[in-house]
């Protein structure tokens, strides 16, 4: 008789790139549901789009590399990288902001380097990049939260499909009627405008933690975030690493001058720091390796978010810590291997 | 004006002092260079580099009288290996100095045909051959580094380059 | 603090430290070429924090009492020549940290980044502090953002880049994403 | 309290379907097929020539060099052949065997029971080396040049292997069972030929029968030097260096021996069979195969004279039930993927896995690695397989020198929690060669030199030395010409 052979070991355990990247997906959909709930269908559409075009173009660059279509296809690597980026951009952002973006990511910032598992920077975070620089204006139309004690004009299914694709708002609508600033965003201008946090807190569109509305998606982005870790789909040096950076300088400066700074709470749960933390930062490709190196790169993040926010020109640095700390990965990989066993050092 | 003047005097006055005193210190940092382009050479001491040894090549190359890919003992990784010290582009091994074997080789000596004249026992940079004089001699495999400099000076040619495992059987 | 970001900024994005530095545009392996990197950067490093408050002074001291101030480059190509010198001198045995056969000399008066940060000091900089203040956070933004390329080079030795995006493209592209990162940084300066 | 082991994998044992039913030993078999080289280190040399009779028991090969083992005959009969025959071990290609025809006289040769006590420790290595005794936890690692190195002036500590963490696996557990008290034997016989002070007895916590057995022959010999401790079951806390940490709590030096920590581990069947040759005169010529998984009707644990082909051991074990997806030598994770069941039992042997698919869960396609970190997390030597993974694909060596490929000790626990499904056990193994390789012919190259520059001085000394001689010379012509003058 005789029999195939394979190399050792011949058992291993039930699992799959697929499975990761759809439980990552899985975790977001609480957060996603929510952002409906709050700011209409307008980011659904966002979703369909930026998946729809990530997926196109990692086809036409496998295509190009003559590579296996199905494996890389269905991985659910691309459709990670297109949900991010869609739940980053304003729910009636015109629809070629997302297309650029993700094309863009998926195209330059991960195949360029060799595809799945080579690109050192995240993929996500590239796009938005590019698109913060380029588009800053369409990047600010964020709607208001959908709150009962709010009548704020509601756009409906269809003004967002029309506004989206058409790219401008229709007739019986006006921009600044609709939009209004994200809780970041508005407060930086009140601080900028010399008001105490206090006063700008009295805003109405500022609830206990956060801003209201953007701190029940945070709240459940963490719930995912959490449902992860103890999948062990992720670890939890770089999410801990990273909101302890975030809310320490922010404790302490609230603690230096409580007037001029907002408190630990308000910067965990506002903007992306959540989505950053647990979904963004821990994009194992374009992460550190060792533990220690995802807690200085954690830390890093954490601490150059802080860093823009405050001091910065751009509203949320959640993504151009992400790259910049993407950039140091290889140096803290350098330095950081840990001890192997039998050697001292 | 006249201030512009002095000091530019003053500058090219400088800058000659900076060339003579440089002179020193390069001597000094170039020894530094040879040892450490020696230690990645492959040690045959073949002189098939036009040099009586890797030291001395290594000395050459850092004076920059040699270039990085006359090794051919070293082959393309080893030209690749310096050109990435020296910030070099890297080159394939150079033809004119030998070429690159694709299995190393050892001399083995026809123990039988040695009439013992030690002539290649001087003439073996390594010491890889023992035996004395009107004894017969013998390679010590392991130690050799295929330099071939035993060949030419064999009275009685007993002494051909085989690979390693065919002196194995032999 | 604001002067320490500009310069950052304006050095690393402007001088072309990344294309100049041998061996750093293909993806590399061996550790010789990173220590070569390593050497620049803290080489231009030193520069940058030693000849920022120097220029400042002598701007201040000589320059422009003497009304000579159209001789700031010459002047200043000489100081960074002075320096390297001395560079040379204390590292001597690290030759594994410059293997190139020139020696700091030509390097350094070659580093654009040298003479921009002197120049830019000698308008900019209005007090000695804030010069030494610009010289230090360029210099330390340049060694980190260089070595942080030359390890991200060497770990791409191994990504299977498409034929048409070897050396040079892909070099670029890295360069530009790290830019970009760097672009969220404006605005920190409120001139 | 045993120091953690980093890392490891909980593993479904598959270990209760061969533990049921008591040892059998199988009657000798019509041929047996004894390979020279079924041992680490050197080949041993044949002592006998085709058609010469021997006995069982009787040296048919010497060990020659320092690292070799001895063979002896494991049935009476006639040498039919010396030839290349396929092994089941990596070769590259087949090796040279004594075939050996059962003449069913059965005729033993007699070797006298020696007393070990009389013996000094040296001697004793030696004596235990000429009973052909290997290490028979799957190394094969020959006993007596490790004892031999083992032997230090402050005694060192005896650790006996009962751990067996591989799945499938059983052998040890029998041996603990049914011969525990021959297991102590060998246990004092070592601690005399190393002067051991102390001999720790490690099984692993999901042996409890064995553990009992071998606590109450423990209790009954009331030898104090000797200690059973338990261990938890994690794959690979069964490996040489994993025990001797889980026991001392340290940690053997990369570039070292175990001894170099004053440790000496042994598995406890290589005890039982140095205790056989001492006391009953009886080389290794036989050993226990655990013949185990679904596709075998009676799975069991079977003594089997060495050399006997594995078809005849299936067959004793109600022959194949399905179609075998593979027949495994060792265990699931770093047991050898065997082409056929011709080939014949060998002293590395412990266990036959015959296969069907669902015990097995076998690779599919390979993607690329996502740097996700679980391999760094599983790996028992504390490794980065990723970061190995990715150098490994440029074949940069000294990236991999500097993260410890040579460190790495195969196990599979990277592979096994992979979600890409990469072979990193086997990518591994394919780049430690050319990793070694240069490492020598960098060590060739500093010894050349070396030479070199020794010569060099020899010369120039030489050189030095006629210089002096002929000055002197020269300065006594010129002094006779002015005196003569």
């Amino acid at each position: 008789m005789t029999f195939a052979t394979s190399p050792a070991p011949h058992v291993i355990a039930p699992n799959s790139v697929r499975r990761v990247m759809g439980l990552v997906l899985f975790a977001l959909a609480p957060a996603i549901v929510m952002h409906v709930v709050f700011f209409g269908v307008g980011l659904l559409v966002q979703l369909f789009l930026g998946v729809i075009v990530a997926l196109v173009s990692e086809a036409i660059a496998l295509k190009l590399r003559r590579k296996a279509l199905q494996p890389f296809l269905t991985d659910g690597s691309a459709i990670i990288t297109g949900v991010l980026l869609a739940m980053c951009l304003p729910p009636l952002a015109p629809w070629w902001l997302v297309v650029s973006g993700s094309a863009f990511a998926v195209l330059l910032a991960k195949h360029l380097y060799g595809g799945l598992g080579a690109n050192p920077f995240n993929p996500a975070m590239v796009g938005y990049a590019v698109l913060l620089v380029s588009f800053p204006a369409q990047l600010t139309q964020w709607l208001p939260p959908q709150l009962a004690d709010l009548q704020l004009l509601r756009p409906g299914v269809g003004d967002a499909c029309y506004t989206i694709f058409m790219g401008h708002l229709p007739a019986h609508l006006t921009w600044d009627a609709i939009t209004s600033p994200t809780p970041l965003t508005s407060m930086r201008n009140s601080l900028s405008m010399g008001l105490t946090m206090q006063e700008a807190q009295a805003n109405p569109m500022f609830g206990s933690l956060g801003g209201r509305g953007w701190d029940w998606i945070n709240l459940c982005i963490l719930g995912g975030g959490v449902w992860l870790l103890v999948l062990r789909i992720i670890r939890w040096h770089i999410p801990f690493a990273m909101l302890a950076a975030i809310a320490i300088p922010a404790a302490v400066m609230n603690a230096v001058d409580p007037g001029a700074y907002p408190g630990m709470t308000f910067h965990l749960t506002a903007g992306a720091s959540m989505l950053g933390a647990f979904f963004i930062a821990t994009d194992p490709i374009s992460a550190a390796t060792s533990n220690r190196g995802k807690l200085m790169y954690g830390a890093g993040i954490g601490l150059i978010t802080y860093v823009i926010r405050t001091w910065g020109g751009y509203p949320d640095g959640v993504a151009f810590a992400v790259l910049m700390m993407n950039a140091a990965v290889p140096l803290i990989d350098r330095y950081t291997v840990p001890r192997v066993y039998g050697h001292t050092r | 004006m006249i201030v512009a003047i002095l000091i530019m005097i003053a500058i090219g006055t400088v800058l000659a002092a900076v060339l003579a005193g440089s002179a020193s210190s390069t001597a000094q940092r170039e020894q530094l260079l040879t040892e450490r382009i020696n230690e990645r050479l492959p040690q045959t001491q073949c002189g098939r580099c036009t040099f009586t040894g890797c030291k001395p090549y290594a000395a050459a190359i850092a004076r920059g009288e040699a270039d990085i890919n006359q090794c051919p003992p070293g082959g393309d990784a080893t030209a690749k290996v310096l050109a990435d010290l020296l910030g070099r582009p890297p080159k394939p091994v150079d033809p004119r100095f030998g070429v690159v074997l694709p299995q190393p080789l050892v001399a083995w000596i026809d123990e039988p045909a040695c009439i013992g004249c030690t002539k290649c026992i001087q003439a073996c940079p390594v010491d890889a051959i023992v035996g004395a004089s009107k004894f017969m001699h013998t390679v010590i495999t392991a130690q050799c580094t295929g330099c071939e400099l035993c060949v030419p000076p064999c009275p009685v040619d007993c002494i051909e380059m085989r690979t390693v495992t065919e002196v194995a059987l032999s | 603090m604001s002067s320490l970001l500009i310069i950052l900024l304006g050095s690393v994005l402007v001088s072309y430290f990344a294309l100049t530095t041998p061996g750093i545009v293909q993806p590399f392996a061996s550790d010789d070429v990173f220590d070569g990197a390593v050497g620049v950067a803290i080489a231009t490093a030193i520069g940058l924090m030693l000849l920022s408050p120097l220029a400042w002074l002598v701007d201040r001291l000589a320059l422009r009492p003497l009304h000579i101030e159209f001789l700031a480059p010459t002047i200043f190509v000489v100081l960074a020549v002075l320096l390297a010198l001395c560079l040379e001198a204390v590292f001597r045995r690290q030759t594994h940290w410059l293997p190139l056969r020139m020696g700091f000399v030509l390097l350094l008066t070659t580093q654009g980044a040298l003479l921009g940060v002197m120049l830019q000091g000698r308008v900019r900089s209005d007090t000695l502090q804030e010069a030494v203040l610009a010289g230090a956070g360029a210099g330390i933004g340049f060694a980190a953002l260089l070595l942080a390329f030359a390890s991200m080079q060497q770990r791409l030795r191994a990504a299977e880049v498409p034929a048409v995006f070897q050396l040079a493209p892909a070099a670029l592209v890295t360069i530009g994403i790290m830019a970009l990162a760097l672009m969220g940084l404006t605005g920190l300066v409120r001139e | 309290m045993t120091p953690a082991l980093h890392g490891g994998l909980r593993l479904p044992g598959n270990k209760q379907r061969s533990t049921q039913k008591p040892l059998r030993l199988l009657p000798a078999p019509a041929q047996v097929v004894l390979p020279l080289d079924q041992h680490a280190g050197a080949a041993a040399i044949a002592q006998v020539k085709v058609g010469d009779r021997v006995l069982r028991g009787q040296l048919i090969a010497r060990a020659d060099s320092e690292i070799s083992a001895s063979l002896h005959a494991s049935i009476a009969g006639t040498v039919r052949a010396i030839e290349p025959r396929p092994v089941p071990y990596h070769r590259n290609g087949p090796s040279i065997c004594i075939v050996i025809d059962n003449d069913g006289s059965d005729a033993a040769v007699s070797v006298a029971a020696v007393d070990y006590a009389a013996f000094d420790p040296r001697a004793l290595c030696e004596y235990i080396g000429n009973g052909g005794i290997v290490g028979l936890g799957g190394a094969a690692f020959p006993t007596a040049p490790k004892l031999r190195r083992g032997q230090r002036s402050d005694g060192p500590q005896l650790i006996l292997n009962g751990a067996e963490c591989e799945p499938w696996i059983s052998c040890d557990d029998m041996l603990m069972r049914e011969h525990a008290q021959q297991i102590l034997r060998g246990a004092a016989i070592l601690c005399h030929a190393l002067q051991a002070t102390r001999c720790t007895v490690v099984i692993e916590d999901d042996k409890p029968v064995a553990e009992s057995a071998m606590r109450a022959a423990q209790a009954a010999l009331h030898d104090e030097r000797i200690v059973i401790q338990s261990v938890p079951t994690i794959y690979p806390a069964g490996g040489e260096n994993q025990v001797i940490t889980a026991v001392t709590g340290l940690e053997v030096p990369a570039s070292g021996l175990p001894s170099d920590i004053g440790v000496l581990c042994h598995n406890v069947g290589t005890a039982a069979a140095i205790a056989r040759w001492i006391d009953n005169g009886e080389p290794l010529i036989r050993r226990i195969v655990t013949v185990t998984g679904s596709g075998v009707c009676e799975p069991g644990n079977l003594e089997v004279w060495l050399g006997t082909p594995m078809s005849e051991l299936i067959v004793r074990s109600g022959g194949y039930a399905g179609s075998i997806a593979r027949l495994l030598m060792g265990g699931s994770m770093m047991g050898l993927a065997l082409p056929g069941d011709d080939l014949p039992v060998v002293k590395a042997s412990n266990c036959l896995v015959a296969a069907l698919p669902e015990d097995l869960h076998l690779r599919g396609m390979e993607m690329p690695c996502i740097r996700c970190g679980n391999c760094s997390e599983a790996c028992p030597v504390m490794l980065l397989p990723q970061q190995l993974h990715w150098f490994a694909r440029s074949d940069d060596c000294a990236a991999l020198e500097s993260l410890g490929l040579m460190d790495c000790i195969e196990c599979g626990c990277c592979d096994y929690v992979c979600p890409s499904q990469i072979p990193l056990a086997q990518r591994f193994r394919e780049a430690k060669p050319a990793l070694i390789e240069r490492l020598t012919s960098r060590q060739q190259a500093l010894q050349a030199r070396q030479r070199y520059e020794a010569r060099d001085e020899r010369l120039e000394r030489i050189e030095a030395q006629r210089q002096a001689k002929l000055a002197e010379k020269r300065k006594a012509m010129t002094q006779n010409n002015q005196s003569g003058g």
